[in-house]
């Protein structure tokens, strides 16, 4: 078997190879759900009802996408710039808490600013919570020369042991009845709902504005090229007297920022308080997020709103056929990776024969 | 079959966690009654918990039981958009009018029964304790056990950690493992795992929450029971009835109502000295009477 | 002089790469102790044509025979298994192995469950020792030079017991002095009975050392000649399809000093890289730099384009003193051309057009607050492709697609005009300007250094080629172990003694001129 | 402060600290050495996490189906090579993102035991178990670390062992030159027969096997039965010691134990009545690894083929 590269994009390609990785995807599914003793026949419709088929469901696939678009935005950027953010899911978490603790004070005895101005300075701290967990590995990476993959995988662990500390001790909600979460943010702070009866909240309108904003600046302005530069080839860009390590900084700050961001929006827009399993494994996915899109930040809202649609139409279809709801995550890995196999076989084309 | 309850359960761990296991068994004993139609999702994010509680009222569900603990506001939000479904959820705050009840595992009261044991069977007078997180779920039974044993023992010694996950039987374990190393001899086992050290060290256990003297019949010695059948065959009821309303089901977790109760001694019936079984069937029945009442405490417990 | 069977024989090998057709219908035959060495411009064909004969690419058409028996396609293994051995243009070492692990892989069954290590060792060493090709088989590929790797791909292939050695552009990084121990061992191989192809684009070796010249051209065999009855000019025409001109130096005005340095030290872990470096170069002259790689050329065109900072010493530009920061240089007009053009010279996986304005980007004429004037700088690239004839599909393209003479012209043109269009750079820094070009890109790089001299830049070529120092170079210095000797009129200077200078012989036998500083 | 002080040297000096860190740190040396084979061959592989799912689960239900404990382990390194191979036909043959193909096969792993899990059994509420590896008491008489061994399974020892065997495999074995140059430069290798392709397979099926196995070690020795996210991190700090092992075996069984001991010693100091929150106890083992990383392996010497796909015909 050997690949060989296609000259020029294959509309076919491009147009049959998701259609298969679907197709794959429902045989797999199809078959776990024989074996679960299930009935087949209506699978699939039931698949595509749970994430598109009512107001409910799409408000919700849109509500799942809102911190994936983020998070992905987050990856896609690091990479850009070969620096490989795993600690998405950290920053995530601190962008959540630094919210809160801004935004929490009931009353606003703290911080007795007008609205607008509390409500901006809650974003911007959760924003920079994100971007500082970040700079500490991108920081070590530039002068001691440590991987940080290894330090942004490990400060994930440190920084939920961070957030579970503060929510035993000086964050913890006196009204939760010892549970251990944060105080809840003032009310006023939350993000608006943009359908009504639904969990779909104003922080989808940041994310999308926030990935056109990337895509404008890695395609337009200089930092932009020196993203790509440093990331494809940084002896190169030194060499043409691009700033690299200012580079590597700003981009940690900006990939941490966005997994902060992530934060803000899932306590602004959908929980109102932190706990320590708020986010299932967002950060993560955002790197599988990430590499679907290609790093393309407009690739990312694609990929998150693929990958949300799958975790949320196969975990309402396991509900209805009635099977046990791990199913779900069967599906999503599945369609990751047939759709990832497809969209290679959109720029490769498969020889079989030796050689 | 047409008047079969509807009945959904939502977890966020799956249903082999000990907590959750409870409510699971009362609701399978009650489907194999044939009184109702029982599904269940485990292992729910509580970023999905939500939507996962709305697609159960949406298909129309009886009852839905569950845990809020950390989903509290949105669900009590899904409940007022669905006012004529049941809801029964664990909570440690108060019920909802019109129809979110809550529950806890009040069970104190055989946790202070199961500390005299230990504090009893203890001859270093050192017991360790191996928690998962300190929730006050976990919490109060902890302070629970250690007021009972110092009321055998005022000098017990109290060894306690959290290893930071519900399923980690291993690291369970290694924790059991350092504090029989410095002398612990009874167990007080919150999590998998504990238990397994005491068996293999030859020290005692206590269970908690689920009764594990059959796998471990020479470790486990007493083991704090909660019973959820009391409180999932009242709100059966009352929704059979048409008269389920927002309720705290709290004291159905108690000794009174069957809720909770120390199990048998077992295969420990002799080997717990006379005057300690007499001093515990006397609380017992003084907690029945209700002429003691063991605190609640929800705090984080410390060694000391 | 040739037996009545082949070694080697190419039937119409055709290999296309989507709509090019990098080889397109070729028939060679290769004798027995033969050496046949293959000609072309950049981009004919060569690298492909030997590289579908040692299986790493599979012909679209054509067969190919080995002794008379046929070679199965597409499979290093058979080749090797056949007694064809490679060296390839690029090297095919793991840095992170010893050199015996290089060499010993692949000689034992991948079952075997152990190697015969010092048995190896010992046959290494004793295969080294027949061919004069002396290393330390311990030593870390990473620490090897340039030509000492070259002798680790030959040995590679010899330990092998190849019978055919296809050596790919063997000597574009070699000295003089390696280049002549090269030639050495081939000819002890061809008097062991080896057949060898050899390419290279420098024709006076290929004179030298083949018996018969093949000359491809887009893709086709335009002629095959006996070394014997051709010369250089007809080669050349052959391969370009035109008859190519070297241009020469002609005596220029020198201005004022523009690159001054002194007192030069430099190190890195430990290592002293420069030592007590002195050199003046006037606007208007070419002083060129000779030296075997290693011996601190490196580390000097790395201060000279501002990404290695001196320890001690006085670097300055126009009398303005300099720090170790590329947009100073950038600034003050020095024109850089790096040494390795892909991994320095450009970021092959961004457009040409980015390429052509990394350096000066960040200036008003290609940005404005931080946001890049995209018509401006491709209005420029367009200029620039044009005005240095860099041949390419269009300026969207990345720029790693370019054949290395395109590219080396894409960085000519930038670093050219780094000063604005139309304006001269004050110094140009050139390192290794034409390695691996072909005759008529070479003629073209050098016509653009002689010209900016002429209009009054001061130029200094880094470069381990004599002939293209005593080419276009006013004066030569020679490097040896991080000191720069003092540099002497070219008229002055011989090859001889320069080759020896390099070697660190400060034996100046021959002219009387000291060409070591210490 | 003293008290701290004799704490930890009384820690240090116990057997049953060494006993504890060395239990610990078995399936993070089975783990880490899986790690280190795939990526000596220049094929990243996060699909760790969800192989040591697979090889616990796997490797317990075929014990509790009747199997002796060592099929048992044998199940759960072939459960785990087969996931390998799924990751090499994604990554080697197809060379789409190792980062995804991993996080991906460790989300299909994770999930479909979990799926299996339940699937077999539906009415469990307290998990099956079954008769797990003993210690071996035998080993008891030997000098010095006699103690530290005779509380071990005969899966410790094997994980130990198995440190020299690989070291073995990768220095003084054709195999294992293969696979350090296909991680190397994989052109090179190709140009010298060696098919690449095939050796990058055949590392990353090994490397999982042995994923396998740590998670096997989780549900056959240290505990008896198999529970959801059991694995609970520990594959990613074997991706992390990989590091701070400079892909030696030596080191990384030094690393595995080093973790080990910071994860033993953090839950004795725990309970030694700290007064710090609880937290601060499980942060250490992490924070510590990242000192460590900096002292040890700053610009670690990565296989320069990490992460590259290698495609025949490709320059
Ligand atoms: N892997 C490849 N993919 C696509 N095109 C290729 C590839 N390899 C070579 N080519 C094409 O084949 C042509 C011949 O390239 P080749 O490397 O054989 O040239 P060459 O004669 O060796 O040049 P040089 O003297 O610069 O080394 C090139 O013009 C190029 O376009
Ligand atoms: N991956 C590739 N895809 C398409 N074309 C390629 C690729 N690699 C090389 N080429 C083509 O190969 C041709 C020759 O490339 P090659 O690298 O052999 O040039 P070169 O002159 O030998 O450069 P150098 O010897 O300096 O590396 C170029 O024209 C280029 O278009
Ligand atoms: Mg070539
Ligand atoms: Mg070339």
């Amino acid at each position: 078997m050997r690949l060989e590269s296609r000259t020029e994009y294959s509309r076919r390609a491009m147009l049959f190879a998701p259609i298969v990785a679907i197709l794959v995807t429902l045989a797999v599914c199809a078959l776990l759900v024989a074996w679960a003793g299930a009935p087949v026949g209506q699978t699939y419709a039931l698949l595509f009802d749970g994430a598109f088929g009512s107001r409910f469901a799409f408000a919700e696939t849109l509500t799942r996408a809102t911190p994936l678009i983020l998070t992905g935005l987050a990856a896609a950027v690091a990479f850009r710039a070969r620096l490989f953010n795993i600690g998405a899911e950290g920053q995530l978490y601190l962008g959540a808490l630094a919210a809160v603790a801004v935004g929490g004070m009931h009353g606003g005895s703290t911080f007795d600013l007008p609205l607008p101005l509390l409500s901006a300075l809650m974003i911007a701290a959760g924003a920079a919570a994100g971007a500082l967990w970040l700079l500490g590995p991108a920081w070590m990476k530039l002068k001691l020369g440590v991987d940080e993959v290894v330090t942004t995988l490990l400060l994930n662990f440190v920084a939920l042991l961070l957030v579970s500390m503060m929510l035993d001790g000086p964050m913890k909600d006196p009204l939760a009845m010892g549970w251990p979460q944060s105080v809840a943010l003032d009310p006023e702070l939350e993000f608006s709902r943009l359908i009504e009866r639904s969990r779909v909240h104003s922080g989808l309108l940041m994310a999308v504005g926030l990935a056109i904003l990337m895509w404008l600046i890695e395609r337009f302005t200089t930092f932009g090229f020196a993203l790509r530069a440093v990331g494809a080839n940084n002896r190169a860009a030194a060499f043409a007297g691009l700033p690299v390590g200012r580079t590597v900084l700003l981009c940690a700050l900006l990939s941490g920022a966005l997994a902060g961001l992530a934060g803000v929006g899932e306590v602004a827009g959908r929980a109102s308080y932190v706990t320590t399993d708020m986010s299932p494994g967002y950060g993560y996915a955002g790197i599988v997020i990430a590499m679907l899109a290609g790093l393309h930040p407009l690739g990312v809202l694609l990929a998150a709103l693929f990958v949300a649609a799958v975790q949320v139409g196969a975990d309402s279809m396991s509900r209805v056929v009635g099977v046990p709801n791990f199913i779900a995550d069967v599906i999503v890995a599945t369609a990751l990776l047939t759709m990832l196999v497809a969209t290679l076989l959109t720029r490769y084309r498969i020889r079989w024969g030796r050689a | 079959a047409a008047d079969k309850i509807k009945v959904a359960a939502i977890y966020t761990v799956p249903v082999e966690q000990q907590w959750v296991s409870r409510i699971h068994k009362a609701l399978n004993a009650a489907q194999s009654r044939g009184e109702i139609e029982y599904v269940f999702s485990e292992n729910v994010t509580n970023a999905d918990y939500e939507r996962v509680m709305r697609q159960y009222a949406e298909q129309g569900k009886g009852l839905i039981v569950g845990e809020a603990f950390a989903v509290e506001s949105a669900a009590r939000k899904v409940a007022r958009d669905y006012p004529k479904t049941a809801f029964l959820l664990g909570s440690s705050g108060k019920p909802q009018a019109p129809n979110f009840s809550v529950f806890d595992n009040y069970i104190q009261e055989p946790a202070y029964l199961t500390g005299m044991v230990a504090a009893g069977m203890s001859k270093s007078g050192q017991i360790g304790m191996v928690g998962g997180y300190p929730i006050p779920e976990v919490n109060r039974l902890m302070h629970a056990f250690m007021d009972g044993a110092r009321e055998i023992n005022p000098k017990v010694k109290f060894t306690v950690s959290f290893i930071g996950s519900w399923f980690d039987p291993p690291k369970a374990k290694e924790a059991a493992f350092a504090m029989i190393d410095k002398g612990a001899d009874v167990m007080y086992a919150e999590r998998f795992g504990v238990s397994d050290a005491a068996k293999e060290r030859g020290v005692l256990a206590i269970g908690n929450v689920i009764d594990t003297q059959p796998q471990y019949p020479d470790t486990v010695a007493a083991s704090a029971l909660w019973n959820m059948e009391p409180t999932i065959d009242t709100a059966l009821k009352m929704v059979q009835a048409g008269t389920f309303k927002a309720e705290d089901y709290g004291k159905y977790s108690t000794m009174k109502f069957g809720g909770s109760e120390m199990a048998r001694l077992g295969t420990f019936e002799g080997k717990v000295p006379a005057a300690l079984v007499a001093k515990v069937k006397a609380k017992e029945k003084a907690i029945l009477d209700g002429s003691f009442t063991v605190k609640v405490n929800d705090t984080e417990p410390k060694s000391n | 002089m040739t037996e009545s069977l082949p070694a080697l024989r190419l039937a119409n090998i055709t290999k296309r790469f989507g709509k090019l057709v990098a080889n397109d219908g070729i028939s060679l035959e290769l004798g027995t102790g033969e050496v046949l060495a293959l000609l072309g411009e950049n981009g004919a064909g060569k690298s492909t044509l030997v590289s579908i004969l040692f299986g790493h690419y599979v012909a679209d058409e054509g067969h190919i025979e080995v002794f008379g028996q046929p070679l199965p396609p597409g499979n290093p293994k058979a080749a090797l298994a056949a007694g064809v051995g490679m060296v390839h243009q690029h090297f095919a070492l793991a840095d992170n192995l010893s050199v015996l692990d290089n060499v010993l892989l692949g000689s034992e069954p991948l079952w075997q469950p152990f190697s015969r290590r010092r048995a190896a060792r010992a046959r290494l060493i004793d295969t080294a020792n027949r061919f004069g090709l002396g290393v330390n088989p311990d030593a870390r590929v990473a620490t090897l030079s340039v030509g000492e790797r070259q002798r680790v791909e030959i040995l590679k292939a010899l330990y092998r017991g190849a019978r055919i050695l296809i050596l790919d552009e063997p000597t574009a990084v070699l000295t003089p002095q390696e280049s002549e121990s090269l030639f050495t061992t081939l000819a002890t191989l061809v008097t062991e009975g080896l057949s060898v192809i050899f390419i290279s684009h420098k024709l006076d070796e290929v004179l030298r050392v083949s018996a018969r010249v093949a000359v491809l051209r887009g893709g086709r065999l335009v002629s095959v000649r006996n070394t014997e009855h051709t010369t250089k000019t007809e080669l050349a025409e052959l391969m370009v399809g035109r008859s190519v001109t070297l241009p020469t130096r002609e005596p220029r005005p020198h201005g004022d000093l523009v690159l001054s340095l002194s007192g030069v030290h430099a190190a890195h872990a430990g290592k002293t890289l420069l030592d007590d470096v002195g050199l003046m170069v006037r606007a208007g002259e070419i002083v060129g730099i000779a030296g075997v790689s290693g011996n601190g050329q490196h580390a000097l065109a790395d201060l000279l384009c501002g990404t290695l900072a001196a320890d001690r010493g006085e670097v300055s530009v126009s009398g303005q003193t300099m720090r170790a920061n590329p947009r100073d240089w950038i600034a003050r007009r020095v024109a850089r051309i790096p040494e390795d053009r892909h991994a320095v010279g450009v970021v092959g996986d961004l457009p040409v057009w980015e390429n052509a304005v990394s350096e000066r980007l960040h200036l008003p004429a290609f940005s404005r607050a931080g946001i890049v004037r995209g018509r401006t700088a491709r209005d420029f690239t367009r200029r620039l492709v044009t005005q240095f004839d860099v041949r390419l599909s269009g300026i969207d393209v990345p720029a790693r697609v370019l054949s290395g003479g395109n590219m080396q012209k894409l960085i000519l043109g930038r670093a050219l005009s780094v000063a604005g269009e139309g304006v001269t750079p004050t110094l140009i820094v050139a390192n290794q300007p034409t390695w691996g070009l072909d005759i008529g890109a070479v003629a073209y790089v050098h016509r653009c250094l002689l010209d900016a001299a002429a209009a009054g830049a001061a130029v200094l070529v880094i470069s381990e080629d004599l002939d293209e120092l005593f080419a276009i170079a006013d004066r030569i210095a020679v490097m040896f172990k991080g000191r720069l000797g003092p540099a002497l009129p070219t008229e002055g200077c011989s090859r001889a003694a320069i080759g020896l200078a390099m070697a660190g012989s400060t034996a100046s036998n021959t002219e009387g001129a000291p060409l070591h500083a210490a | 402060m003293m008290d701290f002080l004799t704490t930890l040297f009384d820690m240090l000096g116990s057997a049953s600290f060494w006993v504890a860190t060395l239990r610990v740190a078995t399936p993070l040396i089975l783990g880490t050495l899986g790690v280190l084979i795939c990526e000596r061959a220049g094929v990243l592989n996060l699909g760790i996490e969800g192989i040591m799912v697979a090889g616990a689960f796997t490797g317990w239900l075929a014990v509790f189906n009747g199997a002796d404990l060592w099929t048992g382990v044998l199940v759960a390194g072939l459960v785990g090579g087969a996931f390998g191979l799924l990751h090499a036909v994604l990554t080697v043959w197809l060379t789409v993102s190792q980062h995804v193909a991993g996080l991906g096969v460790t989300l299909l792993a994770t999930s479909l035991s979990a799926f299996a899990y339940r699937v077999s059994f539906p009415q469990v509420s307290t998990p099956p178990t079954i008769e797990a590896f003993a210690p071996l008491e035998s080993l008891a008489d030997l000098p010095l670390i006699g103690p530290v061994l005779a509380g071990q399974t005969s899966l410790t020892l094997l994980a130990i062992a198995l440190v020299p065997a690989i070291a073995y495999l990768l220095y003084r074995t054709p195999m294992g030159l293969a696979l350090r140059m296909v991680g190397e430069n994989p052109a090179a290798a190709e140009g010298q027969g060696v098919d690449v392709i095939a050796v990058r397979t055949g590392a990353v099926i090994a490397g999982s096997m042995l994923m396998g196995l740590a998670g096997a070690f989780l549900t056959l020795s240290a505990f008896n039965a198999f529970f959801f996210n059991m694995i609970n991190g520990r594959g990613w700090i074997c991706v992390a010691l990989v590091v701070f092992a400079s892909w030696r075996p030596g080191k990384a069984l030094l690393g595995a134990v080093l973790f080990a001991a910071f994860d033993a010693a953090q839950l004795r100091l725990q309970q030694a009545g700290g007064v710090l929150p609880y937290q601060i106890y499980l942060m250490l083992p992490y924070l510590l690894s990242i000192l460590a990383l900096i002292v040890m392996a700053r610009r670690a010497a990565y296989p320069q083929a990490l992460m590259k796909p290698y495609r025949k015909g490709e320059r």
